[in-house]
């Protein structure tokens, strides 16, 4: 086996070893483990590195084991591949100092880093799939290892929500096997290729658009398309770095990922745009983005807010890549990473605010600001960017699938923009308001002691440095290898000639 | 070569019978080491067989050089290896666990026994008879000596049941002996009627000779109620929850992963390859269509029950839809070899992973003294081990991948849709989710934290260890699907279809 | 009527006949002799069977040597649990439903 | 270097040096430096405008591509604006030195200013949207500075306006860029004039700068703002950021391509409405503040008017391209001068120092006079610019421009006037000194706006033949007549007839309805809507209930029935009828 086949393999394994040993471990013994998860880590992060700059190059990095008849399994390294391993790997590290600072107390340690690491690891899985089959493989195995994150507490609150949460992943990722299997027998492949597997002979359009509806379907739950959604909120009873990193942006973005996938790789979009199947996603997605803006408004609870602003940023993605142009497709995928860099600022910021003085509840936010400068400030940056204020990257995103979708002739999408944009303001900043100009409504609930930083460093650091990297990936959204430089090297790459222009 | 592979076969057959005759005589002591050393020796044997077959195709073996039909041929093909190896991994885990067990002084029910070193002994007798039945079963080439197979394994099945001297074991295990003995009278009503028929019982034979009439019909209908019987297909479960949560966790273990499916296998071997598919698709279809209740069914109770091992049961009920499910799908049809293997591919995961929970919910309620659902909390804290191993187990039974109920879920949802029956499809698929439901059922209370947890009871350390093992070997199995599906088309009954179906 | 097809007639009618007492009997010796004579039945077809042809066929009645062992082992087993039931509860009937199953009662 | 490349160096620096000095404000080390370098700050940008003709600079790596660059046009805006923001800095170290929120007002100062500096820097759409909501946002810091239940509104109200003003401007912007397939501001008003997008284009402009620019009916949030602001903060609220709006207007629309009459008249009267109203609302407000907010709507309005000419008629444009933005130029450095004199004005109050009472006295009076149009004062030139458009409108609209800017004038003495009296400093008092930086940036800026004639695009010669005209003579006039007559009558009257002839009209005017009808629409959705909504939901979860017990009924169906196939005569019955249907139908079939 050459290096080239096994690198997508070690990027796989690398983080799900580590994670493997750390079970063994005894919880106290948390130096070893640390050492050990971080190591995994930045082998991990190596190996994507060196990936990436050979994908940048042109490598080709490919692993393909046959398991059932005429199916594979394939992991395939490309530029789309890329964008999302590299966000997974970049932000697990972060995650991983924040949750070390977050859970420094915290019983049952060793088991919450390792299906962490193991999350983490399905998540590379589903992005280096190079197959729906391979996908399908990975996207089961992320519900099964965020179950025991989401159910951490283990409060019986907890485990109902758990139950929830697995019946929702669970049903979706039913539909979507069913379709996948559908898709299989009609196509007879179910590799990803630029411009798309199927060639629209293989059968009726009918059968093709029912295959396609029960794709969608499948991975709408994790993508949290309304009334798909219910569970995201739930889930947010996991500690904050699972919110933060899987259901923020791992989770709901393997949905999301799955539908660049299916869109552009399976069906491609020509074929989609003749189906006709991309008009009622786009829909769809228009119609989360709003409901999930709606919801979270009376939301006081920070975090269910910010999950309902989730439910409502994913869609974003599917907006862009159903819309059938090369420039919201762009803004689509970039906004793959910028609304991951968004909103795992967000929960960071929620989750420093609740651990240093217990405030969880926007109502009782007043003073958080001068309290903590720092985190608010992070905060700040995090809701303007989901706003769409420039330079934050939620803004770049906003203006390519705005403008895209004025060339794509779907002019409508600008209202679900707009609207959007308006409710987002109407979420955020009151929170920014009270924290920063309201009165404490009394003493901070469990205040730790004040330290040299304004909270724990290992938590502060790591929310300063993603607030930092909403600003400037928006600011230096132009540079060729930002988010929105590698979006546009995708859409230029891998599916060129599929657009119009 | 073909001497010495051949003679391999009567190994897991004659092994595990000179032991059990050994065990007899050498006592409780010693017992649970001649049973390890089986355990290992079958599971050589079986991987001998297993290459030979993979490497030359089928194995014929006369025992003492007789032919048919006088002699007693033995015959392994891909799918008789395939069950060995089931057996034998499942067998092996099992011996490992009850050896730790019933070393243990307490029963499950927290009570001191005065005679669990009698049970021992008894254990381990009855387990190697049953071994040994269960291999013969599979290797048998002619149909009444499946019908001896057939009569041991049920007879030691039902004294695995009845170990435990409790009224309840007891009457579920009287119960569960009528049963097995109804059914094995039906198969041998069956079998005489076909060999009224067609004069044979060579099932090679059998199959050439096979036409359509009155007595082939008759014993197609009497050899399907039998199995069905002695399987548990819904509506004939009434026997199993009973018998499968009154018995002692190594016997439950046993019985839902290996009796029941060698009384499918049964069927399985006769109806294609001495029925020519159940003598046309309608029969089939009303066994695919009992498999899709039973999904439905045995998934709606088990979420009702209260307590874990009955909740197992039911659990099992439900899983052996998804095997009788193939019985409407598997037709010569392209998509026939899929379902056939499917159903096949269930049977072993389902297998290991049943047998895997009911061993973690043996080491559990030896630890906290009962298996009611409600009192769970806490055991999660006390168990990771055991606690993993069952969630490990029902992720299997969700048919996710990377477990092999994955790969037979594909291929069973694959073939459905093929064959347009989607309805079937739809159950499959549902039947994930339902599995979900009732695993968590227990998961849900068993990892809710309590400050105290339930007071210490003896160590279970081997049991949980042993179990997790089983689950967490048998969560990979769809990484093994391209060798296994490779040994189950070494003389499947669909090789015309592979030859024209796939590439 | 040959003697083949009433041997057949009389087994199945006994078969049928003995199906319908281990159904109804509830008492478990009553059941143990249902099934018994359900296996005599099979031999009476079994033996029948061997008479078809012009010579008598061995086949069959090695069958019915082999099936008559088994069957004696089967009752004795399904006697001695018979008997240790009655011993542990004191009567010879099976409950119509399993005693754990739907008891309010738990251990503890 | 040499001066290319010292400007290349320039332009990025124009915008990053007031933000790394908001940057410093955060940290305890570097806030004293930081305040200190902010007035030095803005000099960069004013560089750029006095030396940075033609040239310009591309950032292709940031945001989508940033361009930076000047038009004729631009740098007159952004000379004024970079002055009147230096001008500001200074003037704020000083009425800011005892506040000890005093870091946090320079960061939102500091970034509201690069905001403002920018918009008018950039060259592409996507870096103007960009200064151009920072600006609006980061006001907000500073209209809230002040924590007064009345600023608090203020902000309140201006945020909203600010919201849904983005709301106008985040479509106008990406369907411009959409339909045009560029982003560079010079050819995005000739791909828009040909465009189906147009219209939609130009409504979205309209109402999301016009809300910036104090557009009638738009201006709810002015009144309140710019007076609840700090003296230094409503200075470049009412001289410079209300022009941001005024300069997205003219980048935005595509005027001077096609005619676009119906933009045109509702330009033209809007803003002519708007000239009056801000006159005859000012005229009752109190406090001298909100005075020159209502003056400043009056005078966007001028200003509305005009380019609404240029819109209707392209012919129009190039002289509106010359003569908004000297009246801009001319507007702001007096609307600044006046704002720093309230401030400087109310120090002065208690003191003894004649000179120092009589110089802010004829300072106030100057800079009034010029906003009046008086003659020999750059009102009168920048007037007269104005006028010139109005000879092209369209027919009945000339006359109604030219002579409704003449009545305008008389009103803005009058308002003027008010002013005034409002700010008029008693005499008597205490022993002390407005601090010299609060007088010193007030005095440059009021030497400003006398010396801005001598800027004019005139040569000496031509000047007095300018700016000593009957024109600009008349409405002053007939202003100081009319004020004279009121005074004279007040005086005579005691007040009375003041009381009773001007209805006290409640800073934000409109506003008032607005938030009462809103208030209605909630108390009607409270008492009518909710309850039948909730009614509605009542009955759903109570469906669900009824639906949830019957599932029970159904469970515990389902558990008899699972015991009951447990009997033997059941399972011997279902037995028999597998065995039946097994062989019938493998008969059958």
């Amino acid at each position: 086996m050459s290096f080239a086949e096994l690198l997508p393999l070690l990027v796989i394994l690398s983080s799900a070893l580590a994670s493997f040993v750390i079970f063994f471990l005894r919880d106290d013994r948390s130096r070893l483990r640390t050492s050990i998860y971080l190591g995994g880590e930045i082998v991990k992060l190596g190996l994507v590195l060196v990936m990436l700059q050979g994908i940048y190059v042109g490598a080709q990095y490919e692993l393909r084991v046959p398991l059932l008849p005429d199916i594979d399994f394939l992991l395939q390294a490309n530029e789309l591949a890329m964008l999302f391993l590299i966000l997974s790997a970049g932000l697990w590290l972060l995650t991983t100092l924040y949750s070390i600072g977050y859970l420094r107390h915290a019983p049952n340690r060793a088991r919450f880093f390792g299906f962490f690491g193991l999350s983490v690891s399905a998540t590379a899985g589903i992005a280096l799939s190079g197959n729906l089959f391979t996908f399908f493989i990975f996207y089961e195995l992320l519900t099964l290892v965020t179950y025991p994150l989401v159910v951490h507490r283990e409060t019986p609150a907890a485990m109902r929500i758990g139950r929830q949460y697995l019946v929702y992943t669970l049903g979706g990722g039913v539909v979507l096997l069913a379709g996948i299997v559908s898709l299989q027998l009609v196509a007879g492949s179910l590799e990803f290729v630029a411009g798309g597997t199927l060639t629209g002979d293989e059968a009726s359009p009918a059968i093709l658009i029912a295959i396609f509806a029960l794709l969608i379907g499948g991975l709408g739950v994790k993508n949290a398309f309304v009334p798909l959604h219910s569970w995201l909120p739930a889930a947010m009873i996991a500690p904050t770095p699972v919110s933060a990193l899987l259901h923020g942006v791992a989770v709901v973005k393997a949905g999301a990922f799955g539908i660049v996938r299916v869109i552009h790789e399976i069906y491609g979009i020509e074929l989609a745009a003749e189906l006709g199947v991309t008009l009622p996603v786009a829909i769809l997605a228009s119609f989360t983005i709003i409901y999930g803006s709606i919801k979270a408004i009376s939301q006081d609870e920070l975090k269910k807010r910010l999950a309902y602003s989730t439910v409502s940023q994913v869609s974003f993605i599917a907006l862009g890549v159903s819309l059938v142009g090369y420039l919201d497709t762009v803004g689509g995928v970039a906004h793959l990473v910028h609304q991951g860099i968004m909103k795992v600022t967000l929960f960071f910021c929620a989750g420093v605010i609740a651990e240093t003085i217990g405030v969880k509840y926007v109502s009782k936010m007043g003073g958080v600001g001068r309290r903590m400068p720092w985190t608010m400030g992070a905060f700040a940056l995090g809701s303007l960017g989901m706003i769409g204020v420039p330079p934050m990257a939620g803004f770049v995103s906003k203006w390519y699938l705005g403008v895209g979708a004025i060339e794509a002739g779907q002019p409508w999408v600008i209202a679900v923009l707009v609207t959007s944009t308006v409710l987002n303001t109407v979420y955020f900043l009151p929170v920014l308001y009270v924290s920063f100009f309201g009165k404490p409504t009394g003493e901070w609930q469990e205040e730790r002691p004040h330290t040299r930083f304004e909270a724990d460093w290992l938590l502060l650091f790591p929310t300063l440095a993603v607030a930092g990297l909403v600003f400037l990936i928006g600011l230096f959204a132009g540079w060729e290898l930002s988010p929105l430089g590698w979006a546009e090297l995708i859409a230029s790459r891998q599916w060129e000639g599929q657009f119009g222009n | 070569m073909g001497l010495i592979g051949s003679n391999w076969l009567v190994v897991p057959i004659v092994l595990p019978l000179a032991t059990a005759t050994l065990a007899m005589l050498v006592g409780r002591r010693s017992a649970p080491y001649l049973g390890l050393l089986t355990a290992s020796g079958i599971l050589l044997s079986v991987a001998a067989i297993g290459l030979t077959v993979l490497e030359e195709g089928t194995i014929r073996y006369q025992l003492g050089g007789w032919e048919a039909p006088l002699g007693i041929n033995l015959y392994a093909d891909g799918l008789a290896v395939f069950m060995l190896l089931m057996t034998a991994i499942v067998g092996a885990a099992v011996s490992a666990y009850a050896v730790g067990y019933f070393t243990s002084r307490q029963d499950e029910s927290g009570r001191v026994a005065g005679d669990s070193g009698d049970r021992s002994g008894s254990f381990w007798v009855l387990w190697m008879f049953l071994w040994a039945s269960l291999n013969g079963l599979f290797l048998s080439a002619d149909a009444f000596n499946l019908y001896v197979t057939l009569e041991i394994m049920g007879l030691s099945a039902a004294g695995l049941v009845t170990l435990e001297r409790r009224q309840s074991a007891l009457s579920s295990g009287m119960r569960y002996l009528f049963v097995t003995l109804l059914g094995s009278l039906a198969y041998l009503m069956g079998v005489a009627l076909l060999y009224g028929a067609l004069g044979a019982l060579d099932l090679a034979t059998l199959g050439e000779l096979m036409y359509p009439g009155a007595a082939t019909w008759s014993a197609l209908a009497l050899i399907t109620l039998g199995m069905a019987l002695k399987t548990g297909l819904f509506p004939l479960h009434f026997w199993m929850p009973a018998a499968y949560s009154n018995a002692i966790s190594p016997a439950s273990a046993l019985l839902a992963g290996l009796v029941g499916k060698a009384s499918f296998y049964l069927l399985l071997r006769l109806w294609f390859d001495v029925f020519d598919g159940g003598l046309g698709p309608g029969p089939g279809q009303v066994l695919g269509l009992l498999g899709a209740a039973a999904i439905v069914w045995g998934a709606v109770m088990a979420v009702r029950q209260r307590r874990l091992k009955r909740l197992l049961a039911y659990s099992s009920v439900s899983q052996i839809g998804y095997l009788f499910v193939l019985f409407s799908l598997a037709t010569t049809a392209s998509w026939g070899f899929d379902a056939w293997s499917g159903g096949v591919y269930h049977a072993f995961s389902h297998a290991c992973a049943k047998a895997a929970m009911f061993m973690s919910a043996g080491a559990i309620v030896r630890s906290v003294g009962h298996d009611d659902l409600d009192r769970m909390q806490g055991v999660g804290q006390q168990m990771p081990l055991a606690v993993a191993g069952f969630a490990l187990g029902g992720v299997t039974l969700m048919g996710l991948p990377p477990t092999g109920g994955f790969t037979a879920k594909w291929l069973l949802v694959s073939a459905s849709l093929e064959s347009g029956q989607w309805w079937i499809a739809v159950v499959l698929l549902a039947g994930g989710v339902l599995a979900a439901l009732y695993v968590l059922r227990f998961l849900n209370p068993a990892l809710i934290q309590v400050k105290v947890g339930p007071v210490a009871r003896p160590a279970t350390q081997n049991l949980e260890v042993t179990a997790f093992v089983l689950a967490f070997g048998s969560f990979f199995l769809a990484l093994l699907s391209a060798p296994l599906l490779a040994l189950l088309r070494i003389g499947t009954p669909f090789a015309s279809v592979l030859l024209v179906g796939t590439p | 009527m040959s003697p083949v097809t009433f041997y057949l007639l009389s087994s199945v009618g006994i078969f049928v006949v003995c199906l319908y007492g281990l159904i109804v009997h509830a008492h478990l010796i009553r059941k143990i002799l249902a099934l018994n004579m359900m296996g005599s039945a099979v031999f009476l077809l079994l033996t029948g069977v061997a008479r078809r042809g012009e010579l008598t066929d061995p086949v069959p009645h090695a069958m019915v040597l082999t099936g008559i062992v088994v069957a004696v082992s089967a009752t004795a087993f399904a006697l001695a649990v018979a008997r240790r039931l009655y011993e542990e509860c004191g009567r010879a009937y099976l409950p119509e439903e399993d005693p754990e199953d739907l008891s309010e009662e738990r251990e503890g | 270097m040499n001066l290319e490349g010292l400007l290349s160096v320039l332009w990025p620096a124009a915008l990053v040096l007031p933000l790394l000095l908001a940057a410093g404000m955060t940290y305890k080390g570097t806030r004293a430096l930081s305040i200190a370098l902010t007035p030095l700050s803005p000099l960069p940008a004013l560089g750029l405008a006095v030396f940075g003709e033609d040239a310009g600079v591309d950032l292709p790596y940031i945001l989508i591509g940033m361009s930076l660059g000047l038009t004729d046009a631009t740098r007159v805006f952004l000379l004024f604006t970079a002055l009147l923001w230096t001008i500001a800095a200074v003037y704020a170290r000083g009425y800011m030195a005892n506040d000890y929120r005093q870091p946090r007002f320079f960061a939102f100062f500091l970034i509201t200013m690069t905001g403002n500096l920018g918009l008018i820097m950039s060259r592409d759409l996507a870096s103007f949207y960009l200064f151009f909501s920072l600006m609006s946002f980061f006001a907000y810091g500073m209209v809230v500075h002040e924590a007064t239940e009345k600023a608090r509104k203020a902000a309140h109200v201006y945020l909203i306006m600010t919201i849904l003003a983005e709301a106008c401007l985040l479509p106008a912007v990406l369907i411009t860029a959409g339909v045009t397939g560029t982003i560079d501001l010079g050819a995005v008003p000739a791909g828009l004039a040909g465009s189906e997008a147009r219209d939609t284009v130009v409504l979205l402009a309209t109402l999301g700068f016009g809300v910036k620019a104090g557009a009638f009916t738009l201006h709810l949030w002015l009144p309140l703002a710019h007076p609840a602001a700090p003296t230094p903060a409503s200075a470049v609220l009412s001289g410079t950021m209300i022009k941001a709006g005024l300069l997205g207007w003219m980048l935005l629309i595509p005027a001077g391509e096609v005619p676009m009459p119906f933009w045109g008249v509702l330009f033209m009267a809007a803003g002519l409405v708007a000239a009056f109203y801000g006159v005859l609302v000012g005229l009752t407000q109190g406090q001298p503040k909100t005075i020159l907010a209502y003056s400043s709507i009056s005078q966007m309005g001028f200003m509305t008017a005009v380019l609404g000419a240029a819109i209707a008629v392209p012919e129009a444009w190039p002289v509106a391209l010359f003569a908004i933005p000297i009246y801009a130029a001319h507007h702001a450095l007096i609307k600044g001068a006046l704002f720093l004199g309230v401030g400087v004005a109310e120090r002065t109050e208690e003191s003894r120092h004649r000179f120092q009472r009589l110089l802010v006295i004829g300072g106030l009076v100057l800079a009034a006079l010029a906003l009046a149009g008086a003659p020999l004062t750059s009102g009168a030139a920048a007037k007269d610019y104005l006028k010139g458009i109005t000879d092209l409108a369209p027919l009945p609209w000339d006359n109604v421009l030219y002579s409704g800017l003449d009545l305008a004038a008389v009103g803005s003495t009058l308002i003027m006037a008010r002013f005034l009296f409002a700010v008029w400093p008693p005499a008597g008092g205490q022993e002390q000194r407005p601090p010299a930086l609060l007088f010193v940036p007030w005095l440059v800026s009021v030497g400003g706006v006398a010396a801005l004639v001598l800027f004019l695009p005139e040569t000496l010669a031509e000047l007095p033949g300018l700016l000593l005209t009957f024109e600009a003579l008349w409405p002053l006039a007939a202003g100081v007549l009319l004020v004279t007559v009121a005074w004279y009558l007040d005086r005579r009257f005691g007040g009375k007839p003041r009381e009773r002839l001007v209805p006290a009209v409640p800073e934000g005017d409109l506003l008032i309805p607005v938030t009462r009808s809103l208030s209605l629409v909630r108390r009607g959705w409270k008492s009518h809507a909710a309850p039948s909504l909730e009614r509605s939901v009542k009955f759903v979860t109570d469906q669900g209930e009824a639906y949830a017990s019957e599932l029970v009924k159904i469970r515990t169906a389902a558990d008899r029935l699972e015991s009951w196939a447990q009997v033997w005569i059941v399972a011997g019955a279902l037995a028999l009828m597998l065995v039946l249907t097994v062989l019938a139908l493998s008969v059958l079939v």
